[in-house]
């Protein structure tokens, strides 16, 4: 009974040389990646959500406060990396869907493009992080006291803390994000998707969009609580 | 050839593009101005169309099957449990510990603007 | 109860199995075989169990006199690290990493779980992790209690938080991927004819487990994130000092936290559910029901968190629902004693060793759920917790229940796993040693919480002293009670009699193939037919 | 109970019930345990019944049964049933717990690694050790200078956390002269053991005697006043005419309206936080950093000494303060306040 042991004995290669051993069908095992990869979200949804509730909370509790420190969110950077967010999102489904068609060239394209989009994003938010280094703006560590609010000192912290936990959380999930992409790209160089097999492009594409999910959230909660009171121009 | 592959038009996927970034100028536009209480909740609401846009056509839940539906509404499900529940006790404590009914607690609902 | 087409007859006589198809270490520490990995799982876990223990006898001597035996900082090291190596590296991965880990997939007819690779990269996780804690341990350990409540450990304590909360972060990982698997497995792996209504109660159990693990982890590893980086920067949002609420921290805490007590104890219940009907030749009484609380208690589980945190100054509010949301939660569970009870009605009854825990888990897990009631109840928890009432509680829960299950399916299910069977005699006297040690080491806490003795005191007053030392004699015998099976264990490896494929004459996929399995567990798919438990034709409809 | 049997008085097996809600209590658990108990038999019993009546020698082929709905729904809603009366009863008990009466008498318990420090109204301070007359209603007003602490007194069947950064309270009424433990039951780093402390009740007599050698210092209020002085917050906060701060003369338990619309109860909590983080809440008409902040300069006894002399300034106001200038009004029980107001306070 050798041939028990030898992986690849029973199954005769019907679909490709993609199905593992375990898998009855491919159908079975793009059921099984998909589930997979969605309940793998369910629980970025949970972890994000620690934080989301932490946010409800406080904002309650201390909503003036709060409002108070969109005088230094710089609401022209977070709306562009909401777009540039958005368009990587879009050219993301055009990659899932050029690998559908095997159409390798847009494959790549496409890839690339998103790339360059997560890049920028990364990049623009750096800015930001700096200037709040440079306001003073880094609970615990770098942090000035917040003069122009001195009622909000203490909370506004709090703000600031989630600020950093949240977006902070995000770009690391985007630098995951791009690195999963890079793969990606080496793998459709070598001509592995196509019509027959393109799941992990659509796995990672599941993924790349729900960063994208996050940030549709993390923009509004974050950059415009107190937009309305247009503390710009007191 | 895989089972369920629906492969997305471009237009739609254009389309979806653009009005996602519609309403995030939508989003910057209605928090300029002061709605009190509604600004959080027309943001929310902008919010969640805009995922669920790229829940259904970008992640393509419109063609999975039902059992992916539903852990996907199962997830959102526990997110509000543990939103709303831990909320609830928040907005819940003043209601014991004051004693005159025409007086409002301190830090109990958003400020009244 | 299943039919296994064109099976040969040299199938049993043939010597290769999972155990012996490689040697060597490289072949072992880049399996993806469930089996080779669940074996994996039961060396690091019963190593921790092990390291946890050792802390608890250590503990356990120290409260011999009212004063304390060693210092305060020992005392709380020893009971917070036995804290935190039992929840998170024994009892939250005991059952589905292991004895799950190698049955779910022959339980349905699978070759394997349907992410191999991510199943060998959870145990790494959970070595990393175990690791992480155990420098923690090494450098001189945490004292924050497996709790982490803020700000104690955020602002205030002087011990290694950090490292002992990335262990904790890093296993998280770990459970999840067990969780995913399970779920992902269950769904889409099952044989042809294996429905739903025909798994067996073990494999509903841990399907339950899998969402609890999969809903509820991430939100313990943000929540000691945040923790982490409260702690590095000195300033967060559990700090009082800026009005932040230490309250949050037990909310998100305890999201997670509650229902993992149900991650402790579900997969139990799917164990005494397989020994029951086994030993009694009987299909589970009520099925149907048995299943679906499972289910209901993974879903009710994560309303009720508010109970640990009754006195806090939560909202009474939340408090009262919490209570009553914590009431319903009991019924499933209830729901499962009755049946397992009624399984045994017009059954026909051995008393094996395995039927020996079952018996044990059924009394113990009895009483220790219904001293829950105690604490659900508002009025009663003023009285009792904060104090030994609650760790004589959940040790009834986690100890009596879990840790006898998990012996109950380590004794019943290791001639599958590793084709030898163990002394009976020894095996039956053991499980009378762990039964009479664990009621003499934690029956005692019971009368001492409601006289008021605090947990997690180093030093007590003097009147306290007769029941503690009771305590402390039951705690040696219960360790001699889990040395002897660690012995005959070892022993039955090299020197134990075969098994055979079926040595309890029980019903399931599992017990038809060899002991133990090949590689891939079936040379064919195996056609399921029957519904589990198929000890005979049913006979007789009560009501 | 059976402590009181002479042999087992150095091996208690039930602690002494020495308040009025301790009965209670004992007798909900008392409820739950033989209700416990009973269906741990039930269970058992069955459990051997069968094992023996049902044990493969003497039944060696199983009937196999499918399972029953009616049994299955008995034995689940009956249990519910059940329980909802421990609920229900608990609540009941719980409500009563969470509310003290209005004419409780005050006394300020400060958790601080690791050690209890109790402050009376008349000025007494005491380190671990709390004295309260037989038969007065008690609120202890909590507060923690740093991490969790939870006040119990197994004797009384009471407990409450003291978190760090709020106000908890707890109340009970003593009705057994003696020394009790009272104990920190909420881990609280190295040496959470030692937070053991004293309750002593005494009779109402002896309790006044004990109560007049104390108060040196002068009262709780009196205290309040000095430091008022000390820390010059007088020159801002005039009494009788409007400074740069508001004025306190019978502000406690009012309403107060906010510079940004929102109206407060000057309870003990917002005036906490008004003490230690001024501009969290300024009052509508005056300007922020005005006053300087007080967290880290003053203690949390120091914020009670301040509480109590704000208190002392709005006699006969609508709810619960205290005359807390003089400690025999204070000891004396159920007197001063009309019960009118007190219980229309209470919806």
């Amino acid at each position: 009974m050798a041939d028990i042991v030898v992986s690849e004995g029973h199954e005769p290669a019907l679909e490709g040389t993609h199905l593992k051993h375990h898998f009855a069908t491919a159908a079975q095992q793009m059921d099984a990646d998909t589930l997979g990869m969605w309940t793998f979200l369910i629980t970025e949804v949970l972890f994000f959500g620690g934080m989301f509730a932490s946010y409800a909370v406080y904002r309650n509790l201390y909503l003036d406060a709060f409002a108070s420190t969109s005088l230094y969110m710089n609401v022209v950077l977070g709306g562009t990396n909401t777009a540039v967010l958005i368009c990587s999102s879009l050219t993301m489904a055009l990659a899932v869907r050029a690998a559908q068609l095997s159409n390798r060239k847009h494959l790549q394209l496409f890839l690339i493009l998103t790339m360059i989009f997560g890049a920028a994003f990364l990049v623009i938010k750096g800015f930001e992080y700096h200037d709040k280094w440079v306001e003073g703006l880094i609970p615990g560590i770098h942090w000035f006291g917040y003069p122009e609010f001195p009622q909000y000192a203490y909370h506004a912290e709090i703000l600031f803390f989630l600020y950093f936990c949240m977006t902070g959380m995000h770009a690391l999930h985007m630098v995951v994000g791009l690195g999963l992409l890079s793969y990606l790209l080496i793998q459709a160089r070598r001509n592995i998707f196509g019509a027959s097999y393109y799941t992990p492009v659509e796995m990672i594409g599941l993924y790349w969009h729900f960063v994208d999910i996050v940030w549709i959230f993390l923009f509004p909660l974050l950059y415009l609580i107190g937009y309305h009171l247009h503390l710009h121009h007191k | 050839m895989t089972v369920h592959a629906h492969i997305p038009k471009v237009g739609t996927l254009v389309a979806v593009w653009a009005a996602l970034l519609v309403a995030t100028g939508l989003t910057s536009t209605v928090a300029y101005f002061d709605l009190g209480w509604l600004n959080i909740v027309i943001a929310l609401l902008i919010a969640v169309v805009k995922a669920s846009l790229v829940v259904w056509i970008f992640m393509g839940v419109r063609h999975t099957t039902n059992l992916t539906k539903l852990f996907v509404v199962a997830g959102l499900v526990w997110l509000s449990i543990m939103v709303l529940i831990t909320y609830s006790d928040y907005s819940t404590r003043s209601w014991n510990y004051q004693p005159q009914p025409w007086s409002h607690a301190a830090g109990n609902g958003p400020a009244a603007k | 109860m299943a039919t296994l087409v064109h099976r040969s007859p040299e199938v049993e006589a043939q010597e290769v199995n999972y155990l012996n198809v490689e040697h060597g270490w490289k072949s072992w520490l880049l399996t993806t075989d469930h089996k080779r990995i669940a074996m994996l799982y039961v060396i690091s876990i019963t190593l921790m169990f092990f390291v946890g223990g050792l802390m608890a006898v250590l503990f356990r001597i120290n409260l011999l006199e009212p004063e304390g035996l060693f210092s305060a900082e020992t005392y709380n090291r020893l009971f917070s690290m036995h804290g935190i190596v039992m929840v998170f590296f024994f009892l939250v991965p005991s059952i589905p990493a292991t004895l799950a880990n190698f049955l779910i997939p022959i339980m349905i007819g699978a070759k394997d779980l349907a992410f191999p690779r991510v199943n060998l990269l959870s145990w790494y996780i959970y070595v990393l992790g175990a690791i992480l804690t155990l420098y923690a341990v090494v450098r001189g350990g945490v004292d924050t209690g497996w709790t982490f409540y803020a700000p104690y450990s955020s602002t205030y304590s002087n011990s290694y938080v950090l490292a002992a909360a990335f262990g904790v972060f890093t296993a998280g990982f770990s459970s999840i991927l067990t969780g995913l698997n399970f779920i992902v497995t269950v769904h889409k792996m099952r044989a042809p004819g294996m429905t739903w209504s025909r798994l067996p109660l073990f494999v509903w159990s841990n399907y339950a487990t899998g969402l609890i693990q999969v809903l509820g982890t991430p939100v313990l590893a943000i929540t000691l994130l945040l923790l982490a980086f409260e702690r590095i920067a000195h300033v967060g949002i559990f700090d009082p000092n800026i009005g932040g609420d230490p309250i949050l921290f037990q909310h998100l805490f305890w999201f997670y936290s509650h229902p993992a007590v149900y991650i402790m104890i579900l997969p139990g219940m799917g164990v005494i559910s397989e020994i029951v009907s086994c030993f009694s030749r009987k299909r589970v009484f009520g099925y149907n029901f048995v299943a679906f609380s499972s289910m209901a208690i993974a879903v009710l589980s994560f309303v009720v968190w508010g109970h640990h945190m009754f006195l806090t100054g939560e909202s009474m509010y939340t408090g009262l629902a919490f209570s009553l949301l914590s009431f319903m939660v009991a019924v499933p569970s209830a729901i499962k004693v009755f049946n397992w009870t009624a399984t045994m009605y017009k059954g026909s009854v051995q008393f094996d060793t395995p039927m020996l825990y079952a018996f044990g888990f059924i009394g113990l897990f009895t009483i220790g759920g219904l001293t829950g009631l105690h604490l659900a109840t508002l009025g009663t928890d003023v009285a009792t917790h904060g104090t030994y009432f609650v760790v004589a509680h959940f040790h009834y829960v986690m100890v009596g229940g879990m840790v006898m299950a998990f012996m109950g399916g380590l004794h019943f299910w290791w001639p599958k796993m590793t084709g030898r069977l163990y002394p009976e005699a020894w095996s039956k006297f053991a499980a009378l040693i762990v039964f009479i040690g664990f009621n003499l080491t934690f029956f005692p806490q019971f009368i001492l919480g409601y006289l008021g003795m605090p947990r997690r005191y180093h030093a007590y007053p003097p009147e306290f002293q007769a029941l503690n030392v009771l305590s402390t004699a039951g705690a040696s015998i219960l360790g001699v009670g889990y040395i002897i099976p660690m012995v005959y264990f070892i022993w039955s490896l090299k020197s134990g009699p075969k098994a055979g494929n079926n040595p309890w004459g029980a019903a399931g996929l599992e017990w038809q193939i060899p002991s133990p399995p090949t590689t891939f567990n079936f040379d064919e798919t195996p056609i399921v037919t029957e519904e589990a438990y198929n000890y005979g034709p049913l006979e007789e409809v009560v009501g | 109970m059976l402590a009181n049997v002479p042999l087992l008085a150095d091996f208690p097996l039930f602690p002494v019930a020495a308040s009025e809600q301790a009965p209670g209590i004992d007798a909900l658990y008392w409820f739950i345990t033989i209700i416990s108990i009973v269906m741990t038999i039930v269970i058992f019993a069955a459990l051997a019944y069968f094992a023996w009546v049902y044990h493969s020698k003497r039944h060696p082929h199983a009937t196999q049964i499918e399972g029953s709905t009616k049994l299955e729904l008995t034995w689940s809603i009956l249990p519910f049933l059940v329980m909802l009366v421990m609920f229900a009863w608990g609540a009941q008990i719980f409500y009563r717990a969470q509310n003290p009466p209005k004419d409780a008498m005050e006394i300020f318990v400060t958790g601080k690694q690791w050690m209890w420090k109790i402050q009376y109204p008349d000025g007494t301070r005491e380190i671990d050790e709390l004295h309260v007359p037989v038969g007065q209603p008690v609120k202890l007003t909590m507060a923690s200078e740093d991490v969790i602490h939870s006040f119990s007194i197994p004797a009384f069947r009471v407990r409450h956390d003291v978190m760090p950064g709020h106000y908890n309270s707890l109340w009970f009424t003593a009705t057994k002269p003696g020394r009790y433990h009272l104990f920190c039951t909420e881990y609280c780093g190295n040496q959470h053991a030692g937070m053991i402390g004293w309750v002593d009740v005494l009779e109402p007599r002896e309790y006044a005697n004990w109560a007049s050698g104390g108060g040196a210092q002068g009262s709780l209020a009196e205290q309040g006043e000095k430091l008022f002085q000390q820390n010059g917050c007088a020159t801002c906060h005039l009494l009788d005419q409007q400074g740069r701060c508001p004025i306190l003369r019978g502000l406690y338990n009012k309403p107060v309206q906010l510079n940004d619309g929102r109206t407060v109860l000057a309870d003990d909590a917002y005036l906490r936080e008004s003490i230690l983080d001024p501009n969290a809440k300024i009052v509508a008409g005056f300007e922020p950093n005005v006053m300087p902040n007080f967290k880290g300069q003053l203690s949390e006894e120091n914020v009670i000494q301040l509480i109590a002399y704000i208190k002392s300034l709005s006699p006969g106001g609508p709810a619960s303060q205290q005359g807390t200038q003089q400690p025999a009004v204070v000891i004396a029980p159920r007197s001063a306040n009309p019960p009118k107001v007190a219980n229309a306070a209470q919806h």
